[in-house]
């Protein structure tokens, strides 16, 4: 055989490897990123170094995986209404109140750690489950769409969170508006892993473990799934879709709201007002189900990319003076990229009949 | 960098968030720019994006650098500059703004007293006001802020026993940086009947100086001068001189000269009004055109200079 | 009390935070007539900010602007109708990349070519001028609000009406409502659905872009780091609240700005600022609930199967 | 002699799997009544959205009047004279019959549409050619016969001279389907072509000039209708022939297992859909229901399988009130149920051949334990399944909307039937399928009553109705308007009932039944 020959079907090779459906968004997104660095006059390669170093190395790993924690999360969250069909968009509002709901127990609750923290945990699920319950009863009894109700009910968390900052919670000691701190002992401790890694990242992981479980192997993983695919089936063949809706809502709240408390008494041992909204923390985490078709394998690897282009975007902007911004506009482009379906070459849009088993767009309810 | 036998010295500025939302911000980078200019060395700066995430990664890769001073601004990093001053024993830090209640001996805080400058503007607006009416746009509702509108009221007051004070707070998705919330908090405000407002919300204050345009009242800036910004709209400023603060504290933690806590006052030349400022006549300032009420300021001046005059700070007492 | 909430200030204030809101819900009014589920309003408008500032900037003239906004909205609107339309992707998850897209793109272009974050505001940034209209700028209350402003802000009344009027009483107007209803009965006629899906989209795009403008260039002349805040999301609502048809938007847009403007003035009436924040959200979700007969539509297009 | 009205040449079109349609010719006279047949699947349908410019062949020519055409979309054909009325209605259901019918042919005066004018042309062109509608209703409130003229005023509206209708007739009573051959043949006889397709070979018989079958994706037999015969058309369509009369064996009923008394439902827009209907089905017996679309048998059958509230009355099954009880327990009380839209409701397309043959019964403790399946149960019970009733599925984990429309019907059935529920209830569960898959279905639904099965049928075709079921029930106006015997009734018999006409007339001349809703 030539070389030629030999370099052609490496050139084959590579191609199916950056064409191929799975591969190609990110091919594509990172290119989008590359002409938009290159227009404003940056230099791209420099950027993508400075990024790729920045996450995982030094502290810029551990920072990467404390990062994922919450991406993670709330992915997990959103994935448990998104795969049954329910669109989700109030992480944000469970997070926050569930985490103010722990801090309080973390702080006013005497007693050891190890009774402490769990309670707080207990605490912040309950508060971001019940919250998630409005909008799936305002669905389910009034006919309102969770899309928007749970939307706009993130607003009135942000309210009712700085009320109770401001005025009964507020620690006068300090100059922010914020609660007094978690005690030490009702924090959540740090591994000793690439220099103190939040427990969390455990339980996050088991977390994912147990939705893998759930929505491969159970009745009620099944169920969840049917009516996310078709609602009308799982309607007539006996599934509760209503009952489940409220269900499903309750779990994604009750997570949200586990998920806001780690971020209080795990990471920023105060709850400042609007600190977790700022985080944006929520959104990312719904991308990330998005793009990981809310499967909790994809999601624990799109959380921890996620998490990673955030941190080494920070040190792309101090070290390669392009803005961090980036990192986002990368998310988002791979996020298009998936649900439109982009490929090179052949036409993927195959018609009804097409077996073939290919990385799914993003849908929301369809996994 | 790294620390090593190098000639000049190095600094790290680390924001809280981005820089063009505050121009507070942009000047505690001049202070460190011209403090590692006149030492002699370098600096750079790491700028947040408001997260606890990107905070807390552009600390890290600071300390992992190892100036010899990282600075830190705003209470916002207050927390992590504790937990990273008492983690990091040889690296030094320099915090503007706040200080935690025992700082590590490594930890350098300045702060500014200003209240000093806000009650003068409130001796302004107090003068100068005919509805005896006036108001604050405030960033947010943090007690923080309390030093600026409580003490313009204060000043206010002590001029005109019977002035009123309303306040409002930007708050929304973006306080710092939401001129368009601004605008319509002091259009509505001003409706109410304060004629002097003062604006207390760094980014969002191009919303107050235009709704000073069209709604007829005049506005008070703050760190900076903001009068050429909308110039005949804006009184004067609470000037905060953290380029000068910040320069001078990196001279002194260098030296080891620096105590825990600095505190820069009128006094010290820290905070000021451009009515009391050498370039007054260029400032653009609606109250370059009122001598009279700059006498009855500077005598004020120099009463909360000499003690005779005791500004309370609304944080602490 | 109520004269003290209630003046020529309150009614120029829900004006001004009307505009926005109802130029980017006619937008997805259209789309939805359509059948394009369309929540990429916010960012679209974010684009238009940006673009309506860099425009007005670069050539000192407020005109510049304004079509740089119209060009910068439209474009941003392909991004949802290739994906939606030419590749039948979520229209749900495409939206919220296109929003997240804006955020970042517009924060990443703002220091990239102005070397600033977070605000940028300059002297050279033209803003758009306010026209009175001699004698009715004089009534009282309404008189400065309706008849002394921007040249968008003239437009956009008229322009509900024009819509009311395209979508029922024009060749147009039917195709495009039943393209949104039944596209394969349009296609059988000879109407593509996807012609039409996308001209809505543009349009959408075009007039979210308007809003942007006018928020960046008439409401303030500056641009903010996500200066949009949620407006585009309340578009939505108000796309939702009003059914998708002019009128019920225009009410809805009316409804949320009001509630809003009255926020502010009772903040300055000493209700504290959490409570006067959620008001305009409070408000909105009370009136989903007394119109709550009306959303089996929308609860098909939102929920999967 | 002139050129024929359409010649269609060669012919391909390729979906990704499937040859639709295979170097297909077909010619069609200037005023022919021209049929095309075929089983399902065989490309029928295809090749007249082709004709139709709903998509181009991959390879061939198309031509009208002897000139070649190439429609780029529906618009060109329809400039070019053609028009459709396709298999599953293509209405705007909130827009006015009028705006239907003149929808991108609008009267315009200046910008705007010009209504007036509208609504006149649809008038008068309703009654040119005696097809009865109300151009300012909305098209959702009307029946299906008046929606199919909708469908052929668009045609005439836009002066169509070559019409395609694609199974027009599989919604129709027998009255309605004669008015409808009457209208056909109006159309010819003003000089149109009609291109004719369905699965009827009486209708072909009765009504058209030529046809042309195809198999396959192949046109196989071009015949002159008066010199061919149905044996000989199935044996083209089939390759085989098929006895198309075979009608149940007379069986003995048993004990009664569901029984509804004075049931009421309300359908969409608030209206009665079922008024105080009473009836009981026995093990052993196949109750049909016969009745035009529309006249409350989805509701009826919606209300009895817990898809929709019941507003007055009662459902009993196997001896349990289930008049209010959710769907699952339904199903547990011994329910299972073949709905009528196999793609929407039957089936989930999206998920896999063995989800879609789990569902109903996926907490059936064979399959699972405290929640947990047990996955090699759950495979095993759908290999079952796709052996017995020979399903034609890949692997199980592919995608169910990779099957056939008859294979997925059969999923449908397979699932249901593996209930083994005492009452089985089957909504059209022969539409649209193919001679082969109704027989299989057919005999299925037979052999279940044997071993003492109770069904419901509810069937739009009366052949199926006549063939299987024990008793006749006939719905009209959501009242069962009568109870009759399939030994003694015919056809056309059951067509009055199901159009109300023998509702004026009091009792006596019915033939064999009695009128209303008892018990049998
Ligand atoms: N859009 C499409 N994509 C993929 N396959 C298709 C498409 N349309 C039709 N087919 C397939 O092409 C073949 C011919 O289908 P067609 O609908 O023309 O059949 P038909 O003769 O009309 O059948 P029926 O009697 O069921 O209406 C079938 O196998 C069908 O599944
Ligand atoms: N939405 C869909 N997605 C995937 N496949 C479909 C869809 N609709 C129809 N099909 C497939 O296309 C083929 C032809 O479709 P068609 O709608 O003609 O069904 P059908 O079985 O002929 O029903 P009917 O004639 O009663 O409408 C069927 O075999 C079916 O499997
Ligand atoms: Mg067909
Ligand atoms: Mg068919």
């Amino acid at each position: 055989m030539d070389r030629t020959d030999r370099l052609d079907r490496l050139a084959q090779g590579v191609r199916q490897i950056w064409a191929n459906p799975a591969v190609f968004p990110f091919v594509f997104a990172f290119s989008v990123g590359l002409a938009v660095v290159l227009l404003t006059g940056g230099n791209p390669f420099f950027a993508y170094q400075e990024m790729f170093v920045g996450a995982v190395t030094g502290s810029g790993l551990r920072n990467t995986l404390d990062q994922a924690v919450p991406i993670i999360g709330m992915a997990l969250a959103v994935s448990a209404a998104f795969r049954a069909g329910v669109i989700n968009l109030g992480g944000e509002g469970q997070m926050v109140l569930g985490g103010l709901a722990g801090a309080l127990v973390a702080i006013y609750m005497p007693g050891p750690g190890a009774l402490v923290v769990p309670l707080a945990m207990a605490a912040g699920m309950v508060t971001g489950m019940l919250w998630a319950m409005l909008p799936a009863l305002g669905q389910t009894r009034l006919r309102l769409p969770i899309l928007i109700t749970s939307l706009l009910l993130n607003y009135v968390a942000r309210s009712i969170t700085g009320y109770l900052v401001r005025f009964p919670f507020l620690d006068d000691s300090v100059t922010l508006t914020s609660t007094e701190k978690i005690p030490e002992a009702a924090r959540i401790p740090k591994m000793p892993l690439f220099g103190g890694v939040s427990l969390s990242l455990v339980l996050v992981l088991l977390l994912g473990g147990l939705a893998w479980l759930v929505y491969k192997r159970t009745v009620v993983g099944y169920e969840t799934q049917m009516a996310g695919l078709n609602g009308s089936f799982a309607r007539y063949g006996g599934i509760g879709v209503e009952r489940q809706t409220v269900g499903v809502m309750a779990v994604a709240g009750a997570v949200g709201g586990l998920i806001g408390t780690h971020l209080i008494i795990g990471s920023a041992y105060r709850f400042i007002d609007g600190e977790l909204v700022v985080s944006g923390l929520a959104w990312t985490g719904l991308l990330v189900s998005l793009l990981a078709a809310n499967r909790p394998g994809f999601i624990l690897a799109a959380g921890l990319l996620f998490a990673g282009l955030q941190i080494g975007g920070q040190s792309m902007q101090r070290n390669a003076g392009v803005s961090w911004r980036l990192a986002q506009v990368l998310q988002a482009v791979v996020i298009v990229a998936v649900a439109s379906r982009l490929a090179l070459g052949r036409r993927r849009r195959k018609g009804r009949r097409s077996a073939e088993a290919e990385i799914e767009p993003a849908h929301v309810g369809e996994v | 960098a790294d620390g090593e036998e190098d000639e000049g010295i190095d600094l790290i500025y680390v924001t809280p968030g981005p820089i063009g939302i505050n121009p507070f911000l942009a000047l505690g980078e001049v202070g460190t720019e011209r403090a590692a200019e006149r030492l002699g060395g370098t600096s750079k700066t790491f700028e947040s994006n408001l997260d606890t995430a990107s905070q807390r990664s552009n600390i890290e890769a600071a300390i992992d650098e190892a100036p010899d001073v990282i600075v830190l601004t705003t209470f916002t990093l207050l927390e992590m500059a504790d937990e990273f001053s008492k983690a990091n024993p040889d690296q030094k830090f320099i915090l503007i703004d706040a200080c935690p209640d025992d700082p590590a001996p490594n930890l350098h805080c300045g702060v500014f007293r200003e209240h000093e400058g806000a009650y003068l503007l409130g001796i302004m607006a107090g003068r100068l006001s005919e509805t005896g009416q006036i108001g604050s746009v405030v960033a947010l509702d943090i007690p923080f802020f309390k030093r600026w509108w409580q003490s313009f009221e204060l000043g206010a007051a002590s001029v005109n026993a019977s002035v009123e004070n309303s306040v409002v707070f930007i708050g929304g998705e973006n306080a710092f940086a939401d001129p368009a919330r601004a605008k319509e908090l002091a259009l509505s405000l001003s409706a109410q009947g304060p004629d002097h407002i003062f604006a207390v919300g760094a980014g969002s204050n191009g919303g107050v100086f235009e709704a000073a345009g069209e709604a007829d009242f005049l506005a008070y800036g703050v760190d900076i001068n903001e009068c050429p910004t909308a110039p005949g709209r804006v009184v004067d400023n609470n000037l905060k001189l953290v380029d000068a603060l910040v320069d001078q504290l990196v001279e002194k933690v260098i030296n080891g000269e620096a105590g825990p806590v600095e505190s820069f006052g009128l006094a010290e030349g820290g905070t000021g009004v451009m009515a009391l400022h050498p370039d007054l006549a260029s400032s653009e300032c609606v109250i370059a055109d009122h001598p009279d009420i700059i006498a009855e300021v500077e005598a004020a001046a120099e009463g909360i200079i000499d003690g005779s005059i005791v500004v309370p700070d609304p944080l602490f007492g | 009390m109520f004269d003290q909430l209630f003046d020529g200030a309150l009614v120029d204030s829900v004006m001004r935070a009307m505009i926005p809101i109802l130029l980017a819900a006619l937008g997805g009014m259209i789309c939805d007539r359509a059948g394009v589920f369309q929540i990429s309003l916010e960012g679209m408008m974010l684009a238009g900010a940006f673009a309506a500032v860099a425009g007005s900037y670069l050539a000192a003239a407020s005109g510049l602007g304004v079509l740089f906004a119209v060009v910068a909205g439209a474009a941003v609107s392909l991004v949802l109708a290739f994906g939606a339309v030419s590749r039948k992707g979520d229209p749900i998850v495409l939206g919220i990349a296109v929003n997240l897209l804006m955020l970042g793109m517009t924060g990443f272009l703002l220091p990239q070519i102005f070397g600033v974050r977070g605000v940028f505001a300059h002297p050279r940034i033209d803003g758009l001028d306010r026209f009175a209209i001699p004698g009715l700028s004089d009534i009282p209350l309404l008189g400065p609000a309706l008849f002394d402003n921007t040249i968008i802000a003239y437009l956009s009344l008229p322009l509900t009406a024009a819509l009311w009027v395209f979508l029922f009483r024009t060749p147009m107007g039917l195709r495009l409502r039943g393209v949104g209803e039944r596209p394969q009965a349009a296609e059988s006629l000879g109407v593509s659905p996807t012609v039409y899906k996308y001209w809505a989209v543009v349009s959408s795009g075009v007039l979210a872009g308007l809003a942007g403008a006018q928020l960046a260039l008439g409401n303030v002349v500056q641009f903010a780091e996500n200066m949009s805040s949620g407006r585009g999301w309340i578009a939505v609502v108000a796309v939702m609240l009003g059914r998708a048809h002019p009128v019920g938007v225009l009410g809805a847009s009316l409804l949320f700005a009001f509630s809003e403007g009255l926020g502010f003035r009772l903040q300055g009436n000493g209700l504290p600022v959490q409570i006067t924040d959620a008001l305009p959200f409070a408000v909105t979700l009370i009136a989903l609930i007394a119109a709550r007969k009306r959303f089996a539509r929308l609860l098909d297009l939102t929920t999967a199967g | 002699m002139a050129a024929p009205a359409l010649e269609l040449r060669g012919i391909t079109k390729r979906f990704p799997g499937v040859v639709a349609n295979d170097a297909v010719d077909l010619t069609v006279r200037a005023g022919d009544i021209h049929a095309v047949v075929g089983e399902n699947g065989a490309g029928k349908t295809t090749l007249m959205s082709i004709l139709y410019g709903l998509f181009p062949p991959d390879e061939g020519e198309i031509l009208v009047g002897g000139e070649r055409v190439r429609f780029g979309s529906a618009l060109d054909a329809i400039r070019a004279g053609m028009g459709m009325v396709h298999q599953a209605f293509r209405l705007f259901p909130t827009l006015s019959v009028a705006d239907n019918v003149v929808y991108r042919a609008e009267p315009t005066r200046g910008v705007l549409m010009d209504r007036a004018a509208a609504l006149r042309s649809v008038a008068e062109l309703a009654e040119r050619y005696e097809l009865a509608v109300d151009p300012e209703a909305l098209v959702e409130t009307q029946p299906v016969g008046v929606l199919q003229r909708v469908e052929i005023l668009k045609a005439l509206y836009r002066d169509a001279r070559i019409l395609i209708l694609d199974e027009p007739t599989a919604v129709l009573t027998p009255q309605e389907r004669d008015r409808l051959f009457t209208v056909i043949r109006r159309l010819r006889d003003s000089g149109r072509t009609i291109l004719f397709i369905t699965h009827k070979l009486g209708e072909v018989m009765a009504v058209s000039d030529r046809v042309t079958v195809l198999r396959n994706g192949r046109s196989v037999a071009g015949l002159v209708t008066a010199e061919t015969s149905p044996e000989e058309i199935t044996r083209h369509m089939t390759g085989r022939s098929v006895d198309l009369n075979r009608r149940a064996a007379p069986h003995r009923p048993g004990d009664p297992v569901l029984a509804v008394a004075g049931l009421e439902v309300t359908g969409e827009h608030g209206r009665t859909a079922v008024d105080d209907a009473a009836f009981t089905v026995r093990s052993g017996e196949i109750l049909g229901v016969a009745g035009v679309a529309g006249n409350g048998q989805t509701e009826l059958i919606e209300a009895i399988a817990g898809l929709r509230e019941a507003a007055a009355g009662s459902v009993t099954l196997g001896g349990a009130d289930i008049t209010r009880a959710e769907v699952a327990d339904r199903r547990r009380a011994g329910l299972a149920f073949v709905p009528e839209d196999r793609h929407r409701v039957g089936t989930s397309h999206l998920a896999s051949v063995s989800d879609n043959l789990l569902l109903g019964h996926h907490r059936h403790p064979d399959r699972q334990r405290r929640g947990w399946f047990k996955l090699r149960n759950v495979r095993a019970h759908a290999r079952r399944l796709i052996e017995t009733f020979g399903i034609k599925a890949g692997a199980l984990n592919n995608p169910v909307s990779t099957l056939s429309g008859g294979n997925l019907q059969k999923v449908v059935v397979a699932r249901e039937m593996s209930h083994e529920a005492p009452l089985l209830i089957a909504e059209q569960p022969t539409r649209g399928l193919d001679i082969a898959a109704i027989e299989y279905i057919h005999g299925r639904l037979v052999s279940f009553r044997d071993e003492g099965g109770a069904v419901l049928l509810v069937s739009a075709e009366l052949s199926e109705i006549l063939a299987l079921s024990t008793r006749i029930l006939v719905m009209f106006e959501g009242r069962i308007a009568a109870e009759l015997d399939p030994a003694a009734v015919t056809e056309p018999d059951i067509g009055l009932y199901m159009t109300g006409a023998y509702l004026e007339r009091e009792k006596g001349g019915a033939p064999g039944g009695r009128k209303g809703g008892q018990d049998g």
